[in-house]
């Protein structure tokens, strides 16, 4: 097994009394999906926003490429190459899409606190944002304004800018929820292929997408990994059959 | 000094502070629970201030003038609260900047030409009006120890009106989620007219028991706005018990910050707020 | 006070030029002709009608209008247009709206105004005019110190003044120290130190100036400070709401009649129905105090109260000797404003006849007055005597 | 692009126009609006934080006021002093201000963030008003214009009211075209998105605390341009120019003009004058006009209820959102 790009150690989170997230410890490599599933409050989100610093750990390392990024601010996190999306849809509603992407994609070049030139005059930057855009299948709504995209292209747009930053690390957060079947079905094509030279981590209720995309899986309740391992291995697992009373049915919930 | 006097001015830091948040207690709410910054806040002191002197030479009488006064106050507060800040909600901070900023100008302008630019006076209740010696030459006001009273008694009130009753919890639900209470069937905006119309009342009634103490003046209602502010921002927006700290701390802050380093006095309230909120950047109580 | 320090000298001769250039053209005319058939002669107003001093504004007003009146509503025969400008007591737009009179309307003369910041703002941009101007109020010394200039004229005091006479009555009650408290302001430390000279020459000591900061007026924390230090008396500077309040609470605290108050005039002035008792028996120094019982004052505290329905003060007296000052100047040229030097040379000998008293005008054009002293009794600001004959101002760093 | 040629052309008819302005040899209203012209600097400047980057400052008269001290303050007390060391030094004071108070105020947001400007411009006001340093609550002259000389030339007489006026439409056009350029550079579009979405702008990577400390520096250097043109206009400062009332004044007029439009703040600066003209206007409004206040107080009500875009919005007939504004704006 090659070296992962990004783990956690004893990983944990207390919010006051409550415990949302703990002793969790997982890994992430390059070429690999790594799925995310649990009910709801199971501590998933919390996860994600420990991984990619919007909220600073109580305990425990994130450890990426060998170096402990626990406690470091969002953007230093991603300026060292993790992107995330957002469960809940999260773009600059008021610009179009191309500026959307092109922000993001502004935010990796030493041009970014250029005070002078015209932002479109860096052709890297306006073509790394509309290849995000392409890849994201976006590249027909560049010239729409964000607030006026269905919310299914809303949720494509947020992976784009994701993709803009050119990430090595992705934190996919529910990138379906609310989306149609043909959506859906794009969405899981364009995780597939992303898959080749991205780390991924994915955290998603739709079982056929998981088991469509999952190289490992880590079932998580009440804010403790409950089981880790290929999806086979989670499947025949005891303790989340038991968890979960035999069906995995229940695994949406 | 001697021990004395550090103890008379600790009585008059602590009682200074209860008239502070006196003042600043209807902005707690209006500010603190529904989140509208009313510039006009120090208008609707002054309005209950003129009101109970002018109610007051009526009747005589400063009780029952301010027993007339508080209903005229509620009722101006929620017709203020219908026609005009209900349709900024939903929007920025900065047009209740402006619109309350106008208010200002309307109320000031209202103000000269209804009760003309005079300072006026209005007695102590007979009642009150005592003094109790502390030092050979020194007493302390009744009427001010009865100020602090009826501080700690409002204090106590908001404090059980908005942690133990119903209409507390819709309020608290309605400053974090309008529209989850909306969905429960709860009338929002009868809860919204009826927080702003205490809000005014209370500014007012700060104005109309203060007023034996204070005197009624012109443009007395903008000296004490920006005090207000800091009061509540200092306490932490939304919290009852922190605004009461914060008077106090203002209190204590300006009384031995005039005597002890009067170069530098003016300046006390606004160090002490910058220190807390660089220290604390929600406020001594206020939710992260 | 980097007011006090005196103005550059080019800015002097600048002004100084303007002046001897409009007497230049003044006398190159034909003296003796009639000027009244010149058109109308236009008087800027710029004073509070705005704001914490719009009382003020409209006595000072009402007075100078009724100087006016008296006069058959004309001045050395010339028919007056006013023009007004709310200064709103902001001293940020002071030289802004000074402007609006001296080069949108071109007054001939600019009265005002009752703020100290907003007449040194006016100073600024007068003294380069040229413009005569005559201040019924604003004491701040700089105008008729180091920034005086030719036509700066003041026909109320100067902050100095309103103090200064307290040393010798205070001396005569045998008080040997004394505490100060007044605003953390111009006003405040420019009375305190008119007291404080004029007491230390008598011998006595003050041995504390006690500020809050300007417009606060929780004063308990300062009352406590004075309990603590016993002086044998208390001089305090306050105005309007602030003073009615410093009243109230000296009472309350229990220091009346254990620490006898004085003050400078404005202490008790225009606060007296508001304060009940609290004001009794306080004694302070003014240029005016009710009941002075002279023929001149009887007679205008009449006309006055039957044109505005109202009782003067002492704001209104000093608009009312702001048009007989500048009544006198202009009848001395016969309304030939023109005539720049004629009509400064004329005020500067002028004796007013003032409902005060009579008062001349000092070398910086300040009022040289007597400075009564008042005792509150009832409602009334009374008069005690003459506490100081023909008082001046020190006037320092004026050259004229 | 029809509204593109528009946006950049217009502009610069629009100085043209005032640059004849003086030729009407009207002294009064060359120094009056002369005296516009400097406020919709210091209402531009407001625009920067308030309406691009989303920090509403209520304390941004403290620049104002600090370079029009630091002016009055910094010169020889008789003589002139030079333009060409005196304005940078007080612009590199509000800059250092700002950078100074930034790094504490920037960690609050919101209502808090509003509150603690106004604390810190507070504290310079009261620094200004209880202590000697500049002649306290009666302010301080500053008894020679400055020079602007180029070796023994004399570049811009200051002391000339059309020279100085056109050298406060050079800054003014100067700082719209500035901040125009700098809101179209990839800097200006961070700092609209961070206006926009400060917590997408961090996960992106954006160093925020970076940007808004550098914005809120450049606003304070503007700020300080207008305070110390202001300072050389009438040569008096007084406390009261960097007073709360003052803050509000200006934020009243970036509001009225429309948030997030350059031009916007520059109309606004222009319209809150004008208004309070006409309103206090004697000659037409008779005894009324003592109550002008009040009318200017139901005026300012009725733009913050139905005119959410300002005057820029109204002129835009309400076509486009403010943002969308904002990026075509930022063209050119």
């Amino acid at each position: 097994m090659a070296e992962p790009i990004l783990r956690t150690e004893g990983l944990t989170k207390r919010f006051g009394g409550l415990v949302a997230v703990s002793d969790v410890s997982l890994d992430l490599q390059v070429g690999e999906v790594h799925v995310v599933i649990g009910p709801n409050g199971a501590g998933k989100s919390t996860l994600t926003n420990l991984l990619s610093g919007d909220l600073p750990p109580s305990a425990g390392r994130v450890v990426l490429e060998g170096r402990d990024i626990a406690g470091l601010s969002s953007d230093q996190i991603s300026r060292m190459g993790v992107g995330r999306s957002y469960q809940k849809t999260n773009i600059f509603l008021p610009f179009t899409v191309f500026e959307n992407a092109r922000l993001a994609a502004q935010s990796r070049t030493p041009h970014a606190m250029r005070v002078f030139g015209r932002a479109e005059a860096y052709a890297e930057i306006n073509a790394r944002a509309s290849a995000a855009l392409d890849a994201a299948g976006l590249g027909h709504r560049a010239g729409r304004v964000a607030a006026t995209l269905s919310h299914g292209e809303q949720r494509q747009l947020e992976i784009a800018m994701c993709l803009a930053t050119q990430p090595r690390v992705l934190l996919l957060d529910e990138p379906l929820a609310g989306m149609g079947p043909h959506e859906s079905q794009r969405m899981v094509e364009l995780i597939k292929k992303l898959t080749a030279d991205h780390a991924i981590m994915l955290i998603e209720h739709d079982m056929d997408a998981v088991f469509a995309v999952a190289h490992r899986l880590t079932v998580m309740v009440n804010g403790e990994v409950l089981e880790s391992g290929t999806p086979e291995q989670v499947r025949a697992s005891p303790a989340v059959q038991a968890a979960y009373l035999g069906g995995e049915e229940m695994l949406h919930g | 000094m001697d021990l004395a006097f550090i103890l008379i001015q600790l009585l008059n830091g602590l009682q200074y502070g209860m008239l502070l948040f006196l003042v600043s207690s209807g902005l707690t709410l209006v500010f603190g629970i529904m989140g509208i910054i009313n510039l006009a806040h120090g208008s609707f002191y002054m309005v209950g201030a003129y009101l109970a002197w002018s109610l007051a030479s009526m009747t005589g009488n400063l009780a029952t003038a301010i027993a007339i006064a508080i209903p005229l106050t509620v009722v101006l507060g929620m017709a203020l609260e219908k026609l005009l800040f209900r349709q900024l909600y939903t929007r920025d901070h900065l047009y209740q900047v402006l619109l309350t900023y106008g208010l200002i100008l309307v109320f000031e302008e209202l103000r000269s030409i209804i009760w003309g630019d005079d300072v006026h006076g209005v007695a102590v209740p007979a009642l009150l009006s005592a003094s109790i010696p502390l030092t050979d030459n020194l007493s302390y006001p009744v009427y001010r120890l009865a100020i602090s009273g009826v501080c700690l008694l409002l204090a106590f009130a908001l404090y059980v009106l908005i942690q133990k009753t119903r209409l507390g919890m819709m309020i608290r639900a309605g400053a974090s989620n309008r529209d989850m209470v909306q969905s429960l069937g709860i009338d929002i905006k009868f809860i919204y007219t009826l927080v702003f119309a205490m809000g005014v009342a209370l500014a007012a009634f700060a104005g109309m028991i203060n007023a034996p103490l204070s005197s009624v003046t012109p443009n007395m209602g903008s000296h004490v706005l920006i005090i207000c502010f800091v009061v509540v921002v200092i306490g932490g927006i939304g919290s009852v018990k922190g605004a009461m700290a914060a008077s106090l701390m203002i209190g204590l802050a300006e009384t031995f910050g005039t005597v002890l380093v009067p170069e530098v006095a003016g300046m006390i309230v606004y160090v002490l707020m910058a220190i807390v909120l660089v220290w604390r950047p929600e406020g001594l109580f206020g939710r992260k | 006070m980097s007011v006090n320090d005196s103005f550059d000298r080019r800015g002097f001769l600048k002004g100084s030029a303007a002046i001897a250039g409009a007497a230049a053209v003044g006398t190159a005319l034909p003296s003796g002709m009639a000027f009244a058939q010149q058109g109308k002669l236009k008087i800027g107003l710029m004073l509070p009608y705005t704001g914490t001093f719009a009382q003020l504004g409209v006595a000072i007003t009402n007075g100078f209008k009724l100087a006016i009146d008296e006069r058959g509503g004309k001045l050395a025969g010339r028919e007056i247009e006013f023009v007004t400008v709310d200064d709103e007591s902001n001293p940020a737009k002071a030289p802004e709206n000074v402007n609006k009179l001296v080069q949108r309307d071109k007054v001939d003369v600019v009265i005002g105004t009752v703020h100290s910041g907003v007449v040194m703002g006016m100073a600024k941009v007068l003294k380069e005019s040229g413009t005569l101007w005559i201040n019924p109020n604003g004491g701040a010394g700089a105008m008729t110190g180091a920034a005086c200039a030719p036509n700066f004229f003041r026909t109320s005091f100067s902050n100095w003044q309103t103090t200064h006479a307290l040393g010798k009555v205070l001396k005569a009650k045998g008080h040997k120290t004394a505490v100060f408290i007044t605003w953390k302001y111009a006003a405040g430390e420019e009375m305190m130190e008119g007291f404080k000279e004029g007491f230390e020459k008598e011998g006595g000591k003050l041995v504390k100036e006690l500020y809050t900061p300007f417009p606060q007026v929780e004063f308990q924390a300062l009352l406590t400070e004075i309990a603590s230090i016993k002086p044998d008396a208390v001089v305090a500077f306050f105005a309007g709401g602030g003073a009615a309040k410093f009243l109230k609470d000296y009472q309350a605290a229990g220091l009346k009649g254990k620490i006898p108050l004085y003050g400078s005039g404005f202490l008790t002035d225009g606060v007296l129905d508001a304060v009940g008792d609290a004001a009794e028996g306080v004694e302070t120094t003014l240029h005016y105090a009710d009941s002075l019982d002279t023929k001149k004052d009887k007679a205008f505290r009449l006309a006055y109260a039957k044109t505005f329905k109202l009782q003067p003060d002492v704001y209104a007296v000093q608009g009312y000797d702001a048009g007989q000052l500048l009544a006198a100047g202009l009848e001395a040229v016969k309304g030939n404003v023109a005539d720049k030097a004629g009509v400064i040379k004329a005020m500067e000998a002028a004796k007013i006849d003032s409902p005060r008293g009579p008062w001349t005008l000092s070398k910086a054009h300040n009022p040289v007055q007597d400075m009564y002293l008042r005792k509150v009794v009832g409602k009334e600001n009374k008069s005690m005597g003459v506490a100081w004959k023909g008082l001046a101002d020190p006037a320092r760093g004026c050259k004229l | 692009m029809n509204s593109g040629a528009l946006s950049r052309w217009l502009p610069w008819v629009v100085v043209g126009l005032f640059a004849l302005f003086p030729m009407l040899e009207s002294t009064f209203y060359t120094q009056l609006v002369t005296k516009v012209l400097i406020m919709a600097i210091f209402a531009m400047s407001l625009d920067l934080l308030v309406g691009y980057t989303g920090l509403v400052s209520f304390g941004h008269a403290a620049y104002f006021g600090l370079a029009g001290y630091a002016l009055a303050l910094m010169g020889p007390k008789y003589e002139a002093a030079s333009l060409w060391w005196t304005l940078p030094a007080s612009l590199g004071i509000c800059v250092v201000f700002a950078l100074v108070t930034g790094l504490l105020v920037l960690r609050t947001r919101g209502i808090y963030f509003i509150m603690v400007t106004l604390a810190f411009a507070q504290m310079l006001f009261f620094v200004f008003h209880d202590t000697k340093l500049g002649g306290g609550s009666d302010g301080i002259y500053i008894y020679a214009k400055p020079t602007m000389n180029l070796g023994e030339t004399v570049l811009v007489n200051l002391e000339k009211l059309d020279q100085f006026y056109w050298l406060v439409l050079f800054f003014t056009a100067a700082t719209y075209f500035l901040l125009r350029r700098i809101l179209g550079s990839s800097f200006g579009r961070a700092l609209v998105g961070i206006k926009v979405n400060e917590h997408r702008m961090r996960a992106l990577g954006f160093p925020v605390f970076r940007y808004q400390l550098a914005s809120f520096a450049l606003g304070g250097a503007l700020g300080g341009l207008s305070g110390y043109l202001a300072a050389v206009q009438f040569g008096f400062v007084n406390p009261e120019i960097l007073s709360w009332h003052q803050s509000g004044m200006v934020l009243m007029m970036v509001i009225l003009g429309g948030m997030g439009t350059l031009h916007g703040a520059v109309i606004g600066a222009f319209a809150f004058v004008l208004l309070q003209e006409v309103l206090s206007n004697q000659a037409w409004f008779g005894i009324a006009a003592k109550h002008w206040q009040l009318a200017m107080g139901i005026l300012i009500m009725l733009v913050a209820l139905y005119m959410p875009q300002g005057l820029a919005g109204l002129m835009n007939g309400f076509r486009r959102k403010p943002q969308a504004e904002a990026e075509e704006g930022a063209d050119g």
